[in-house]
């Protein structure tokens, strides 16, 4: 977490004409957006809208099928490894990206490693990021023994452990109480601060209201124009 | 045509015969090693090759024709959207002015 | 370098540690292979003499059914809660997570074996001689068959039809290696020329270098263009 | 349009398509009316004139393919997918052809159906191969997904069939090799051997007349695919 303005890879993330087409079904189309660091952009649409595509193509796990992703103007083949891109990139998707049969703890270990966290800091670190998204006491419980909101709130705090350039945040406050959810959005708003680049996917308007710089509307896999912040 | 010549083989199927005869009339039980007759297995050979060829070009077909009708269907789409096209500013053109 | 075998070795404890956690692989392709060389034992078991004719093919038989089980769950896991795109997302290479995962397997299979061949020498009263050779046949012919089997397995682990493909795929590229390892198993069961038995294992290794050279390389083109 | 499509049949598709025709008929008269009856095995000897030529083709087109799904997947081009698929597709088309015939030979010269003859077991398995291709691009899943993944199949097969070619050479290596089978001694007539020319060339020229319509319709159907997912994304179509 120490990463500074000036150290981070890429400092702006752009879609440029994406389309994503699955056998004849489109997903996204014609989709342009940019954002810049230290902005959070919220996504709001009703479901099927082509949101979690959005996010997939950006974290470059998917091929756009037209159109191209550049981060700092720059294709991701550009980018050589790619892995030292994708590094960069942290996601918290519809899936936890945990692994059911460990506890949280190892999860988190476990990735805090390949994240590159060198061995000494690594308690601490995961011991940081539990205490913040309020786990600390459920550490040591399988991931498929906990609730939606302990999962919920662990995959967060594998981003945090991460924190990555960009933060692709799909539905961050679903199945939370109300004293994690507004501890996760302070975290999410500080975001600004440490010069990252936020997208954040929500169907709760007042969260996004707090957090978002601007609110774009996703519809039939499109993005209809700039929002106002409520919908 | 070509066909006719495969009956040019008569001496094997005459021979297959003769030992087919020759066995039957002994009452042993005829072995087919080396007398099956050679004729009707050319036959289904060629027929074979002919058939596999001839399905895969039906199949082919049909894949055709099936993407000739959609791109029937999608041209019928385009124009529709032309003529509508047309028509909305034929109605947006005079009242613009 | 020094990186990739760390990230190489944290994916690859990290397999064994839910594995130990919930025996799910090693439970069910054990009891499989099990139940495998049972009912080939009472298929075919005669006399001692016979098996000796039959026991190679059941072997490997058994090795090739019971490990496809574990290709397919090994991979699977990858994909319990999207895991593997998390893993994605890391500063790992793709070729690591896939070496890891083949190891994984390798393993799991090999672990499998050490359970089934002594059982199937004492159903078919065997005597395996020499020990080094019949070893090293089966130790080749598990790798190239992980390395091949754990690229499909990976590339089908969300297919819906992945238990008949991943089989489908697999089996007639690795025939070089039944029938290596069949070869192998014989000459050690029946005292033919050793000489034999070497001339499979270079076909076995030829294969397993060209082959678990493509299935890395593979990986990741294959996975994400 | 629709019009054009038909015909875009350029003349020297045309062309090809008769010249394989003209190929065709030459090689069946030199078959049954030059090359003499076989000794020993009589007419059904005349089998081998493309039952032989489909196994070559074949091989070929396992090369075909393993090198355009190289391509493809260094380069991501459709076309290049095309191509592989076409030839996997093509490969299992005259496997069949040289594995149904086969026997039918078999029956006649060996007295039994099936022998596991190393050509012919080697046929078997890789024709498996190819037809795993093709179900792995029917059933596995997303198009573009399940294309890489057939590409990888296709890279693998070409040096899967040289090893399951050495590893059946051994393996039949203790049964009697078969004169016909033994390389090329079989064809000591010179009449054989121009019918055989004749017929190899005639099977080449019907798998490159296949190869390009089917590439063909390959092509029209991305074409047809690109078309709608475009018109979709513009709204000048209903999604699906």
């Amino acid at each position: 977490m120490t990463a500074t303005h000036d150290t981070l890879p890429f400092h702006e993330v752009q879609a440029v004409d994406v389309s994503k087409i699955y056998d004849r079904i489109v997903a996204l189309r014609r989709v342009n957006f940019k954002a810049t660091a230290g902005t959070i952009t919220g996504i709001v649409g009703p479901n099927g809208a082509g949101k979690s595509t959005l996010f997939h193509i950006l974290s470059t796990l998917v091929a756009p099928s037209s159109g191209r992703v550049l981060f700092d103007g720059s294709d991701v083949s550009a980018w050589q490894p790619r892995s030292a891109l994708r590094g960069q990139i942290g996601m918290l998707g519809h899936q936890s990206f945990l692994y059911p049969d460990m506890t949280g703890e190892e999860n988190l270990t476990f990735f805090g490693t390949l994240f590159g966290i060198g061995r000494a800091d690594l308690p601490d670190a995961v011991k940081r990021v539990l205490e913040c998204v309020r786990m600390d006491h459920a550490k040591t419980r399988r991931v498929k023994h906990c609730s939606r909101g302990m999962t919920q709130r662990l995959a967060f705090a594998r981003v945090l452990l991460q924190d990555p350039t960009l933060w692709l945040l799909d539905e961050p406050t679903t199945g939370l109480d109300v004293d994690t959810r507004a501890a996760m959005l302070d975290i999410i708003s500080s975001q600004k601060v440490n010069k990252r680049i936020v997208v954040v996917i929500s169907h709760d308007p007042e969260a996004l209201h707090v957090v978002a710089d601007r609110v774009l509307r996703l519809d039939r896999g499109r993005i209809d124009d700039n929002g106002t912040g409520d919908t | 045509m070509i066909w006719l010549g495969l009956f040019s083989d008569e001496s094997a199927a005459t021979a297959a015969q003769a030992v087919a005869q020759a066995a039957t009339s002994q009452g042993i039980p005829m072995l087919a090693k080396e007398e099956v007759p050679g004729g009707p297995l050319l036959i289904a050979a060629y027929l074979v090759m002919w058939i596999v060829v001839f399905a895969y070009l039906i199949w082919m077909h049909r894949t055709n024709q099936r993407l000739l009708a959609e791109v029937e269907l999608l041209e019928q789409r385009l124009d529709e959207r032309i003529a509508e096209g047309n028509e909305q500013r034929k109605n947006i053109g005079p009242r613009g002015t | 370098m020094n990186q990739h075998i760390q990230h190489f070795w944290v994916v690859f404890r990290k397999d064994i540690r839910i594995e130990l956690r919930t025996r799910e692989i090693l439970l069910t392709m054990g009891l499989f292979a099990l139940l495998l060389v049972v009912v080939f034992s009472f298929a075919f078991y005669t006399d001692a003499e016979r098996s000796r004719i039959y026991a190679p093919g059941i072997l490997w038989t058994t090795v090739v059914f019971s490990g496809t089980i574990g290709l397919n769950r090994l991979f699977e896991r990858e994909n319990e809660n999207g895991c593997l795109s998390g893993v994605l997302l890391t500063p790992i290479s793709p070729r690591m997570v896939f070496v890891a995962k083949a190891m994984g397997n390798l393993l799991f299979t090999l672990l499998m074996e050490i359970l089934t061949v002594p059982l199937l020498v004492m159903f078919f009263s065997l005597d395996i001689q020499p020990v080094g050779i019949f070893l090293s046949g089966l130790l080749l012919g598990t790798v190239g068959f992980c390395f091949v089997g754990t690229l499909f397995a990976a590339m089908l682990s969300a297919a819906r039809m992945k238990e008949v493909l991943v089989p489908l795929v697999v089996y007639p590229i690795i025939v070089p290696i039944i029938i290596g390892g069949v070869k192998v198993t014989a000459v050690v069961l029946n005292d033919y020329p050793v000489e034999e038995a070497l001339n499979w294992l270079k076909l076995i290794a030829g294969f397993d270098l060209l082959f678990v050279s493509l299935a890395i390389w593979l990986f990741e083109p294959m996975i994400a263009p | 349009m629709v019009h054009s499509v038909k015909t875009k049949s350029s003349a020297a598709f045309l062309l090809l398509v008769v010249a394989t025709g003209a190929v065709f008929l030459g090689a069946l008269v030199l078959t049954f009316f030059v090359a003499p009856t076989e000794r020993m095995m009589g007419i059904v000897q005349k089998i081998f004139y493309f039952h032989v030529p489909s196994a070559i083709v074949m091989g070929v087109l396992f090369l075909v393919c393993a090198v355009a799904s190289l391509a493809y997947l260094l380069k991501n081009d459709s076309r290049l997918d095309a191509i592989g698929a076409t030839a996997a597709e093509l490969a299992v088309v005259f496997g069949a052809i040289a594995l149904i015939t086969g026997p039918l030979w078999a029956r006649k010269a060996w007295g039994a159906w099936w022998t596991w003859e190393p050509r012919l077991t080697l046929t078997l398995l890789s024709v498996f191969i190819y037809a795993g291709y093709l179900a792995m691009r029917a059933y596995g899943g997303e198009k573009e997904f399940s294309r890489r993944v057939a590409a990888g199949l296709g890279l693998m097969g070409a040096p899967a069939y040289y090893f399951i070619k050495v590893a059946v050479d051994k393996w039949g290596g203790n049964h009697p090799k078969n004169v016909v089978y033994g390389k090329g001694e079989g064809l000591m007539n010179p009449d054989m051997r121009l019918a055989f020319f004749a017929g190899l060339i005639a099977v080449l020229m019907l798998t490159v007349t296949l190869f390009v319509m089917r590439y063909r319709t390959r092509m029209l159907k991305e074409r047809v695919d690109t078309a709608i997912s475009e018109m979709q994304k513009y709204d000048l179509l209903e999604d699906g």
